[in-house]
C-alpha cells in the first residue's frame, strides 16, 4: 500500500521526493546476511544490555513481588484504596496492560489479514507485546485480590465442597477471556515463530542449538510445511480478532455491566477496544523505536516507513476514541441524572481535574496536531514521545473510570476520594519492568524480526523500469 | 427474572423516632466482632462500621436542620452485589431471604462492594487487633474476619438462626419480636423494628404498611428489605 | 560447554529444591492436619461405651440441648471413679490426682470444625442421628479417634441423602457459615 | 450469706471456661491446637456453649439503666437493655453497649499499687492486706475533720456506706462530683426545685406525652440527666400516641443532636434564655387570660426579641403554640442553666410549667418519690469543692479518698483541684483506670468496673417510677480488683471498737443484704416475703420499682407564690474575658459518645462517630461559616483557643448550625492518661473555663469568652461523612 502511495511522485512535486529503495521490501539483501543480521542482533549482549536487565530484574524482584508479598503478609490496606473507592491503580493497570496486549493482534493479524505489507518486520515484536502485556496484565486480578492465596476457588474443578465458580460474574468471564487469549496469541506467536527457530538452530551452537533445535519442532522449510504453515497462521489470524474484541470488551463490561453511574454504559466495550487499540499501537511505536535504537542492525529493518503507517493508525484512533469519547461525554452531560452529574462534575472540577484535561490533551490534541505531518511521522523519537504521551493518556483515562467513578456514587454522604499509596505505584512500576524485562530477555532468545516472512516480502517486491520511472510491483503471494 | 422477591426477614425503621444517637451503631460493632480501626484508618475512610448514620443538613442558617438516616445493608431482594461475586460468596438466601455474605468463602474481589448503591460493605483491609483481654468480648457466635474479607451487615444472622433453632427444639414457630438484630435491640427511641414481612400480622409489617414508608434508592428496583418511615416535617410549619 | 555446566547445575538444584520444598509442605500440611496430639490421659472409650454400656450422653450430656456435646466434668468422673481402686493403671492414677488437686483435664478434641463453621449437636441428635453414625464404633476405639474429613462435602451429601425436603436450608451457606 | 459465697466460686470457675474459648478466636489453623478444659464441677444452669444472662446496671453514667449481660462460658459478651427496667426499657445507648470494652479494657489497672512520685506513673504493685492497712492507718491516725471522701455522682450502695462511715466517724459527709452533673446543671436544677416546690430532687418531665416540648438547650437524648430514658420519650413523643406528632422547639445557641431532631431550632444568644422564657410566659398568660404578677409581669418582649436573636412574631407564634396545646412542657436543660443567671433561667422556664399548670399531668412535670433506701443525696455544689480546695490547700485535710470521679480532668482547671491535691499528705485513688486523677494518688486501689460490681442504684435523675437498680458480677473480676465497699469495710472492722460496732457490716455484699431489708413484703414489681427471695428476685430482676408509674404532683400553690414575689427585671447574664479581646462565647458540652471522657479509652466508643460532625477518635471545635470565614481558618486547620483562665489547641470543624459569636468544644477527650486509646487525643475545654457562679453556687459553664487564633498546622480529622458530599461547594473555598 504504501508503495503504491509514492509511485507517483511526480504528481506531489511539494513533498519529499522518496527513493523506493527506503522501502524494506524493495531493500533486499542476501538471505544469509539477513539471517546473520538478525542472528547478530540477538547475540549482542554489550554490559549496557546486561545492566539494563539487571536493573529490570531487581525491579521486578523487589518492586512487583517484593511489594506484593508485602501486602500479602499486611493486608491490602498498605494500598490506597478504602470505601467507597474498592477498586484503584491495580485495576487501572490491569485494564491498560489488556490494553497494550491487543497491539499485537491487531498489528499482526488485522493487518495481515488485510495483507498490509508494511507490517512484516514488526509483526512479531508486536506480538511478543501481546504476550508480556497480559502476563503484566494477568498479574492483577491475583494482586487485587484480597487473599490471593485462595485465587483458584475461581476455577471451576469438581470439589469436596460441592461449589462451583459463579458464571454470572463478570470477574469469571473475564478469567476465562483472558487464559482464552493468552493461550490463542501464544500459539499466534509460536507459529511464524517456527521457520526462524529453524533458521537459528541451522546457524547456532550450544545451549542456543539445543533450545531452537526443540521450537523449530523439526522444520525444513519444505513447501509442505510452508503451506500447512500458511494455512494455520491464516486461520489464527483470523480466529484471534473476535478473542481480542471480546477481551476487551468483557473487561469494559467489567465495569458497565455494574449499576454504578458513570460506568454503566453501552458504549463502554467498543470504546474501550477502540482505547486499547490506541495505546496498544502507540505502544508498538514506541517498542519498534527502543528496538531500532538500542539493537544492532534493526535500523534495516525498522524504517522511517513504519512509523509513517503505524503513525497512520494512531491518528486514525485517536480520532475513533475521540468520536467514542464525545458519545459518552455528550449523553451524560445531556441525560442530566444528579449522580452522573456528579460524576462528570468530578472529572471536570474536581481536585484531579488536571488528569482529565491532561487526558484530552494526549490523546486528542496531541495526536491530532501532530501526526498529520509526515516529517513527524517518520521520526521515531518524535513517535515514541508521542506514543509516551497518548499511553498516559490512556492511563490516565483508566485511572479516571476505576476511581473517580467510584469516588462519587448515589449516597454523596460516603463519597471518597482516592490516593495511590508508594505500594500500589511500586508494583505498578514493578509491572512495568516485568515487562520490559521479559521483552529484553526474550529480545536475545527468540529473532524480533520474523526473517523469513521480510524475505518473503521482498520476493514478492520488486521494482520494475517502465519508462524512467521505476515503478514498484508486488507479486499475489500464497 | 423479574418477579418480586419473595419476602422473610424486614427491617423498618421509623426517621421520625430515630434522632442519630449511634447506639445502634456502638451495639452492632460489639455484637459482630466488627474491628476498630483507629484514627488515621477511619479517616482514610476504613471504618468498619456496618451499619452508619448519615447525617445530611437542611437548610441554611439560622433555618437549618439535620435529617439522620441509619444506612445498612438493605438485604435486597435482586441485589447487584450478588451476581459479580466469583465465588459465591455473597449469595441469596432461599431460606432466610435475605443477602448472605459467607467470609469463609471471600476471596477479596471487592467487586460486590462496589456495585452497592447503598455503600454498605467494608472490606478488611488489615487483620484488626484485640489488644488481650479485649478479645474476651468477642462474640462466639460469629466469625472473626482476617484481613482481606468483605463484610456487611447480616441482620444478624446469628440471631436468626438460633432463634429459629430454639424454635424448632421447642416444636413451635418463631414469635414476633423474639429475633432482634443488636441495633434494633439497642434503638433507645425504638425507631428498629424487625420481623417477618411474610407474617401480615407482625409489627414490622403492619408498619411497612404505613403511608410513610418508602425504600431506600427504590428506583433501582434493587427490592430492599428495609423499609423507612419518613421523617416529621420539621420545616413546613 | 562451560556454559552448558554453568546453567545445568544451578538449573538441576531450584528443580531439586523446588520439588523438596512442595513435598516438604505437603508432608507436613497433612501431618499437621491430621496428626492428634497426645490425650493427657489415654482415655478408654471401649471400656466404657462397648464392657460398661455407658450412653454416650451420660458424659456428653449436651448434645441434645446445645451446640457442644460437652466434656464430663471431673466430678461426674469422680462419681464412679472415687469407688474404683486405680490399682496400677496409669490413667486411672492420672485420673485421681486431678481430683486431688480439683484441676481440669485438658482434653485435646477430636472432631473439630474450624472457627467459621458452625455446628450445633441439638439438631442433629433432635432429628435422630446416631452419634457413631458421624463419630465412628467409639466402643471399638480405645482412645478416640477422627473420622475422615468431616469436610462441606460430608455434611452436604449426609444433608442431601437423609434430609432431601429441607435440602433448601441445609444446604444454604448461613446455616453453617455465619 | 452462704449464697453469695457459693456464687463467688461460681464465677470463678466460669473464668476458667474462659481461657479455653478466647483461645478459640484465633484464626482456622491454630484450632487443631486448642485444648479443652471441662469444668471440674459444672456450676448450675452453665451449659457449654450457651449463653447465660445476668441482670445489672450500667455505670458509664449516673443515669442508672438496667441491663441484661450476655455471658458465655464466663465471658461479658454482650451488653442489652433490661426490657422490665423502667429507666432503660431494654434498651441502651452507645456507652452502655462499650461497657465490656470498660471490662476488657487493656489499660486496666490489674491490682493495687504503690506510687512512690506522684505523677511519676511508676507503680509498685502490693498485696492487698497492706491496701488495706494503708486505709486503716489512715482512718485511725488522723483526726475525723482532716479525712475528706470524694465521691462520683452516683447515688449508689457506696455513697450509703461512705455516709455511715462518715457519721460514725464525726468526719463530713463525703463530696460528690461529676462533670455530667456539673455540665449538667444539676444543682441549679434541684435548687430551683427546692426553691419552687420545696423537693430536693430532680423534676422529671413527660416529654413522651407532650405534644409541644419548649426545650432549653436540653439535650435530653444525648446525655442529659438519663438520656436512654428520654430518647426513649422523644420516640413516644414522635410516634408513641396514635394521631399525634409532638412538636420539639429547641433554643439554643449551638444545635446539639437534640436540637438537630427539633421541629423548630432557634439559635439565641447566650444567657438570653431566661428573657425568651420570660417573653414567651408574658405572652402565654396573656393568651390563657391569667393575671401576670412577679416573674411575668411587665415582661418587654420586643427587648427580649431584639437580646435574644428571636423575632417577635416567632414568640407570638410560639407563645399561642404553647397556651393552646392541651399538654406541653417547658425544659430547662444545661445550655440554659450554665451561666450566671442560670437559676433565674431556671426559674423563669420552670414558669412556663408553672403558668400552664402541667404540674403532675401526663405530658408535664412531675417529681420522683423518696425510695425506701431514703432520700438520694444531691451532688456537692461547685462553692462546697472550692471549700474543699481552699481547706486542702490550707493543709487541713490529711487524707483525701477519691472514687468514681476525676476531678483533674473533670474540674475546671481554674478550680486549683490539681494544685491543691499538692497540699494533700496522703491520696488514695479507687479508680479502676489509671486516670489523671489517679496518678496523683499516693496509692491506686483499684474498683471493680460495673460489670464485675456488686451493688445497688437509686435512681434520681429520670425514671416514671421509685426505681432501685441492682449490680451484680456478670463475670469474675478480670483483674486482681476489689470492691472499694470491702476495702473500706475491712478497715472499719479491722479498726474495730465503736466505729465497727456502728458500721457492722461483714462485706459489701453484707451491707447491701442489710439495707435490702427494708424491701421485705414491699410491694412492686414484685413482693418477697422473705429476705432470701428478696435477694433472689432482685439479681434476677435487676432491682426493685414499682408495679405502675407513680410520680408525685409538685405543688402548685407554693410555686406561684414564689413566681408572683419572684421581681421581673432579672440580671443580665455576665461573661469571664472581656468582649472586645475574647470576642467569642465558647460552649462546653459532654460528648454524646463519650460522656464525661470516662469511656474515651474504649476503641469502640473512639469509633463510633459523633452524631452531628460523624467524627472519630478526636475532638474539635465548631466554629461557623461565617465566622471561619473571618478568621480565615477552614476545616482541619489546628487552631489556638484562649480564655482568660487558659489556652488549648483544637481542630476545626466547620459548623453549619452554630452562632457565628459562638464556638463550640465537646468534652472527653484531651485525656493524658487512662489508657492507650484516650492519651493525647483531641483537647480538654474544661480547660478553659473560668470559676464563674450562678445564684446556686454552681458553675456557669457557658460564661467563659474566648479568642481563637489559627496556628498554621492541620490536623486530618476521622470523619464518617465526606465533606464534599455533604456540604458540596456550599462554603466555597473553605473546603479547598
Amino acid at each position: 500500500m504504501t508503495a503504491k502511495l509514492s509511485a507517483f511522485p511526480k504528481e506531489h512535486p511539494h513533498e519529499h521526493e522518496e527513493d523506493p529503495r527506503e522501502h524494506l521490501m524493495l531493500d533486499p539483501r542476501p538471505r544469509e546476511e539477513m539471517n546473520s543480521m538478525v542472528l547478530e542482533s540477538m547475540q549482542d549482549t554489550p554490559v549496557s544490555y546486561w545492566v539494563t536487565v539487571g536493573v529490570l530484574g531487581l525491579l521486578v524482584g523487589v518492586a512487583l513481588f517484593g511489594a506484593w508479598g508485602y501486602m500479602i503478609s499486611k493486608g491490602m490496606g498498605v494500598a490506597g484504596i478504602r470505601r467507597p473507592v474498592y477498586w484503584g491503580v491495580f485495576i487501572a493497570n490491569f485494564v491498560f496492560w489488556i490494553g497494550i496486549s491487543h497491539a499485537g493482534t491487531f498489528v499482526s493479524a488485522i493487518l495481515r489479514v488485510f495483507k498490509a505489507e508494511f507490517r512484516r518486520p514488526f509483526t512479531r515484536a508486536a506480538e511478543l507485546m501481546t504476550t508480556f502485556g497480559l502476563a503484566a496484565a494477568g498479574l492483577y486480578p491475583l494482586i487485587h485480590l484480597g487473599r490471593t492465596w485462595r485465587f483458584y476457588w475461581m476455577i471451576p474443578y469438581p470439589n469436596q465442597r460441592w461449589l462451583w465458580p459463579n458464571f454470572h460474574s463478570p470477574l469469571m468471564w473475564d478469567m476465562l477471556a483472558i487464559t482464552t487469549y493468552l493461550l490463542s496469541s501464544t500459539i499466534y506467536l509460536y507459529l511464524p515463530l517456527i521457520p526462524d527457530m529453524a533458521m537459528a538452530r541451522d546457524r547456532s551452537t550450544g545451549w542456543r542449538k539445543k533450545l531452537y533445535r526443540v521450537l523449530a519442532l523439526g522444520w525444513r522449510g519444505t513447501e509442505a510445511e510452508f503451506h500447512h504453515l500458511h494455512t494455520a497462521i491464516n486461520i489464527f489470524a483470523f480466529a484471534i480478532i473476535p478473542v481480542m474484541f471480546s477481551v476487551h470488551t468483557i473487561v469494559a463490561w467489567d465495569f458497565a455491566v455494574a449499576m454504578t453511574p458513570g460506568w454503566h454504559s453501552t458504549i463502554f466495550g467498543p470504546y474501550f477496544v477502540v482505547g486499547a487499540i490506541l495505546s496498544g499501537v502507540s505502544a508498538v511505536t514506541m517498542v519498534l523505536a527502543l528496538i531500532r535504537g538500542t539493537m544492532k542492525n534493526m535500523k534495516y529493518f525498522i524504517r522511517p516507513e513504519h512509523f509513517d503507517a503505524l503513525g497512520k493508525l494512531v491518528l486514525i484512533f485517536s480520532m475513533a476514541w475521540g468520536y467514542f469519547f464525545f458519545n459518552d461525554f455528550n449523553l451524560e452531560w445531556y441525560g442530566g441524572e444528579a449522580v452522573g452529574h456528579a460524576v462528570m462534575d468530578y472529572h471536570l472540577h474536581g481536585p484531579l481535574s488536571w488528569i482529565w484535561y491532561g487526558m484530552l490533551v494526549a490523546n486528542i490534541i496531541i495526536p491530532w496536531a501532530t501526526l498529520w505531518n509526515k516529517k513527524i511521522r517518520r521520526n521515531p523519537w518524535a513517535m515514541f514521545t508521542i506514543g509516551f504521551i497518548i499511553n498516559l493518556g490512556m492511563y490516565a483515562e483508566r485511572f479516571m473510570i476505576v476511581t473517580f467513578v467510584l469516588s462519587r456514587g448515589r449516597m454523596p454522604f460516603d463519597w471518597g476520594w482516592y490516593k495511590p499509596s508508594l505500594v500500589e505505584l511500586s508494583i505498578s512500576l514493578g509491572s512495568i519492568a516485568l515487562f520490559l524485562f521479559l521483552y529484553a530477555v526474550m529480545s536475545r532468545l527468540i529473532p524480533l524480526i520474523p526473517v523469513w516472512e521480510v524475505q518473503e516480502g521482498q520476493l514478492a517486491h520488486t521494482l520494475r523500469r517502465i519508462g524512467k520511472a521505476e515503478i514498484p510491483t508486488v507479486s499475489e503471494l500464497e | 427474572m423479574s418477579e418480586t422477591a419473595q419476602e422473610k426477614w424486614g427491617m423498618v425503621i421509623d426517621l421520625d423516632r430515630c434522632n442519630g444517637c449511634q447506639a445502634c451503631v456502638t451495639a452492632c460493632s460489639l455484637e459482630n466482632n466488627v474491628g476498630f480501626v483507629g484514627e488515621e484508618s477511619a479517616a482514610y475512610g476504613r471504618g468498619m462500621h456496618w451499619i452508619r448514620i448519615q447525617r445530611y443538613w437542611e437548610g441554611e442558617y439560622p433555618n437549618i436542620t439535620a435529617r439522620f438516616r441509619p444506612v445498612m445493608c438493605q438485604q435486597c431482594g435482586h441485589a447487584p452485589c450478588e451476581p459479580v461475586c466469583p465465588v459465591f460468596a455473597t449469595y441469596h438466601s432461599e431460606a432466610e431471604q435475605i443477602n448472605v455474605q459467607v467470609y469463609n468463602r471471600c476471596i477479596g474481589t471487592r467487586y460486590c462492594a462496589n456495585n452497592c448503591p447503598y455503600v454498605a460493605r467494608t472490606f478488611n483491609w488489615f487483620d484488626w487487633e484485640w489488644p488481650e483481654p479485649l478479645n474476651e468480648q468477642l462474640n462466639p457466635d460469629v466469625t472473626v474476619r482476617r484481613r482481606g474479607i468483605m463484610e456487611k451487615c447480616t441482620f444478624c444472622i446469628q440471631r436468626i438462626r438460633k432463634g429459629e433453632e430454639d424454635a424448632e427444639a421447642e416444636g413451635r414457630e418463631v414469635a414476633d419480636g423474639e429475633i432482634q438484630p443488636a441495633c434494633a435491640q439497642a434503638c433507645p427511641a425504638d425507631a428498629i423494628v424487625f420481623g417477618n414481612l411474610a407474617d401480615p400480622e407482625s409489627r414490622v409489617s403492619r408498619l411497612a404498611r404505613s403511608a410513610r414508608a418508602e425504600k431506600l434508592l427504590e428506583e433501582l428496583g434493587t427490592e430492599t428489605k428495609v423499609i423507612y418511615l419518613k421523617g416529621g416535617s420539621s420545616r413546613d410549619r | 560447554m562451560p556454559l552448558k555446566t554453568r546453567l545445568r547445575l544451578p538449573a538441576l538444584v531450584l528443580i531439586a529444591l523446588f520439588v523438596v520444598v512442595v513435598a516438604a509442605a505437603a508432608v507436613l500440611g497433612s501431618k499437621s492436619a491430621q496428626a492428634q496430639a497426645e490425650q493427657p490421659i489415654a482415655f478408654n472409650h471401649s471400656v466404657h461405651v462397648e464392657e460398661l454400656g455407658v450412653p454416650c450422653l451420660y458424659c456428653h450430656s449436651n448434645a441434645q440441648r446445645g451446640q457442644s456435646a460437652g466434656l464430663p466434668t471431673l466430678e461426674k468422673c469422680q462419681g464412679c471413679h472415687s469407688q474404683i481402686d486405680p490399682g496400677d493403671s496409669q490413667a486411672l492414677q492420672d485420673l485421681a490426682r486431678y481430683a486431688e488437686e480439683n484441676k481440669p483435664i485438658q482434653w485435646v478434641p477430636v472432631a473439630l470444625q474450624p472457627d467459621f463453621v458452625y455446628f450445633s449437636h441439638r439438631p442433629h441428635v433432635n432429628a435422630g442421628l446416631n452419634c457413631e453414625s458421624c463419630h465412628g464404633d467409639v466402643g471399638q476405639m480405645t482412645v478416640a479417634e477422627p473420622q475422615g474429613d468431616m469436610n462441606m462435602g460430608w455434611c452436604l451429601s449426609c444433608h442431601k441423602k437423609l434430609a432431601p425436603e429441607r435440602f433448601v436450608k441445609l444446604s444454604d451457606c448461613a446455616t453453617c457459615h455465619k | 450469706m452462704s449464697q453469695q459465697i457459693s456464687r463467688r466460686e461460681f464465677l470463678k470457675l466460669l473464668g476458667a471456661g474462659a481461657v479455653t474459648t478466647a483461645a478459640l478466636s484465633g484464626c482456622a489453623s491454630a484450632t487443631r491446637l486448642v485444648k479443652r478444659e471441662p469444668y471440674t464441677s459444672m456450676p448450675e444452669y452453665t451449659l457449654p456453649g450457651t449463653s447465660t444472662y445476668y441482670a445489672t446496671t450500667c455505670r458509664e453514667c449516673p443515669a442508672g439503666c438496667g441491663l441484661v449481660v450476655r455471658t458465655v462460658e464466663g465471658r461479658a459478651i454482650k451488653v442489652e437493655g433490661n426490657p422490665a427496667h423502667p429507666v432503660s426499657q431494654g434498651h441502651t445507648c452507645a456507652r452502655g453497649q462499650a461497657s465490656v470494652q470498660t471490662l476488657y479494657n487493656p489499660d486496666r489497672l490489674q491490682n493495687a499499687v504503690r506510687q512512690a512520685q506522684r505523677g511519676s506513673g511508676k507503680f509498685d504493685p502490693m498485696p492487698w492486706d497492706e491496701a488495706i492497712q494503708v486505709v486503716q492507718d489512715a482512718l485511725a491516725n488522723n483526726d475525723p475533720d482532716s479525712i475528706a471522701f470524694l465521691l462520683g455522682l452516683e447515688s449508689d450502695h457506696l455513697a450509703d456506706l461512705v455516709n455511715e462511715i462518715t457519721a460514725a466517724m464525726g468526719a463530713r459527709a463525703p463530696y460528690r462530683f461529676g462533670a455530667l452533673g456539673m455540665l449538667d446543671a444539676r444543682n441549679t436544677l434541684v435548687m430551683a426545685n427546692v426553691l419552687l416546690f420545696g423537693h430536693p430532687g430532680l423534676p422529671v418531665f413527660d416529654i413522651a406525652h407532650a405534644e409541644v416540648t419548649f426545650s432549653f438547650g436540653a439535650n435530653f437524648t444525648e446525655t442529659w440527666l438519663s438520656p436512654v430514658f428520654y430518647t426513649g420519650a422523644y420516640g413516644n413523643m414522635r410516634k408513641g400516641t396514635p394521631g399525634q406528632r409532638g412538636y420539639l422547639v429547641q433554643f439554643e445557641p449551638r444545635m446539639s443532636q437534640t436540637g438537630a431532631n427539633a421541629d423548630e431550632w432557634y439559635p439565641i444568644k447566650p444567657g438570653t434564655e431566661a428573657l425568651v422564657a420570660q417573653a414567651l410566659g408574658a405572652l402565654v398568660a396573656e393568651e390563657i387570660g391569667i393575671p401576670t404578677e412577679g416573674l411575668f409581669a411587665d415582661v418587654d418582649v420586643a427587648a427580649a426579641a431584639r437580646e435574644s436573636g428571636v423575632s417577635e412574631e416567632d414568640l407570638h407564634r410560639l407563645a399561642m403554640m404553647f397556651a393552646q396545646s392541651q399538654r406541653r412542657v417547658a425544659i430547662p436543660g444545661a445550655g440554659a442553666l450554665g451561666h450566671t443567671n442560670g437559676l433565674d433561667a431556671a426559674k423563669a422556664i420552670m414558669g412556663l410549667n408553672i403558668l400552664v399548670e402541667n404540674l403532675g399531668k401526663s405530658g408535664g412535670v412531675s417529681l420522683m418519690p423518696e425510695s425506701a433506701l431514703g432520700n438520694t443525696q444531691m451532688p456537692s455544689t461547685l462553692n462546697d469543692l472550692t471549700s474543699l480546695v481552699e481547706k486542702m490547700n490550707s493543709g487541713k485535710i490529711k487524707v483525701l479518698f477519691i472514687h468514681g470521679c476525676n476531678p483533674v480532668f473533670e474540674l475546671p482547671a481554674a478550680s486549683g483541684f490539681a494544685d491543691a491535691l499538692q497540699n494533700v499528705p496522703l491520696v488514695v485513688a479507687f479508680s479502676s483506670f489509671p486516670d489523671e486523677t489517679a496518678l496523683q494518688a499516693d496509692f491506686i486501689l483499684p474498683d471493680h468496673t460495673g460489670l464485675e460490681a456488686w451493688g445497688y442504684q437509686k435512681v434520681s435523675t429520670a425514671s416514671d417510677r421509685i426505681t432501685l437498680s441492682s449490680l451484680q458480677p456478670v463475670v469474675v473480676p478480670v483483674q486482681d480488683t476489689r470492691a472499694t465497699a470491702d476495702v473500706l469495710l475491712a478497715a472499719v472492722q479491722a479498726i474495730g471498737g465503736d466505729l465497727a460496732k456502728q458500721v457492722p457490716y461483714e462485706n459489701e455484699v453484707a451491707f447491701i443484704k442489710a439495707k435490702l431489708e427494708v424491701l421485705v413484703g414491699e410491694d412492686g414489681y414484685y413482693a418477697a416475703s422473705d429476705a432470701n427471695t428478696l435477694w433472689a428476685r432482685w439479681l434476677q430482676v435487676g432491682g426493685w420499682w414499682d408495679s405502675d408509674a407513680l410520680l408525685i404532683a409538685p405543688d402548685l400553690t407554693h410555686a406561684v407564690e414564689v413566681l408572683q414575689k419572684q421581681p421581673s427585671a432579672l440580671p443580665a447574664a455576665a461573661f469571664s474575658g472581656d468582649e472586645a479581646e475574647y470576642p467569642l462565647h465558647l460552649l462546653v458540652y459532654p460528648s454524646p459518645n463519650l460522656g464525661d471522657g470516662r469511656g474515651a479509652n474504649n476503641p469502640w466508643l473512639q469509633e463510633t462517630p459523633d452524631p452531628m460532625t460523624t467524627v472519630m477518635w478526636n475532638s474539635w471545635i465548631e466554629i461557623s461559616p461565617d465566622l471561619a470565614l473571618e478568621l480565615g481558618v477552614c476545616d482541619d486547620d489546628i487552631v489556638r483557643v484562649t480564655s482568660p483562665a487558659g489556652s488549648v489547641e483544637a481542630v476545626v470543624y466547620v459548623y453549619p448550625a452554630i452562632r457565628p459569636d459562638t464556638v463550640a468544644i465537646p468534652v472527653g477527650q484531651g485525656h493524658t492518661a487512662l489508657g492507650r486509646y484516650a492519651r493525647n487525643r483531641g483537647c480538654n475545654p474544661l480547660q478553659l473555663l473560668d470559676i464563674q457562679k450562678d445564684a446556686s453556687g454552681n458553675l456557669a459553664f457557658a460564661a467563659t469568652r474566648v479568642k481563637i487564633e489559627p496556628t498554621g498546622r492541620k490536623h486530618q480529622l476521622a470523619r464518617m461523612e465526606d465533606r464534599v458530599g455533604v456540604y458540596g461547594d456550599r462554603y466555597g473555598e473553605l473546603y479547598r
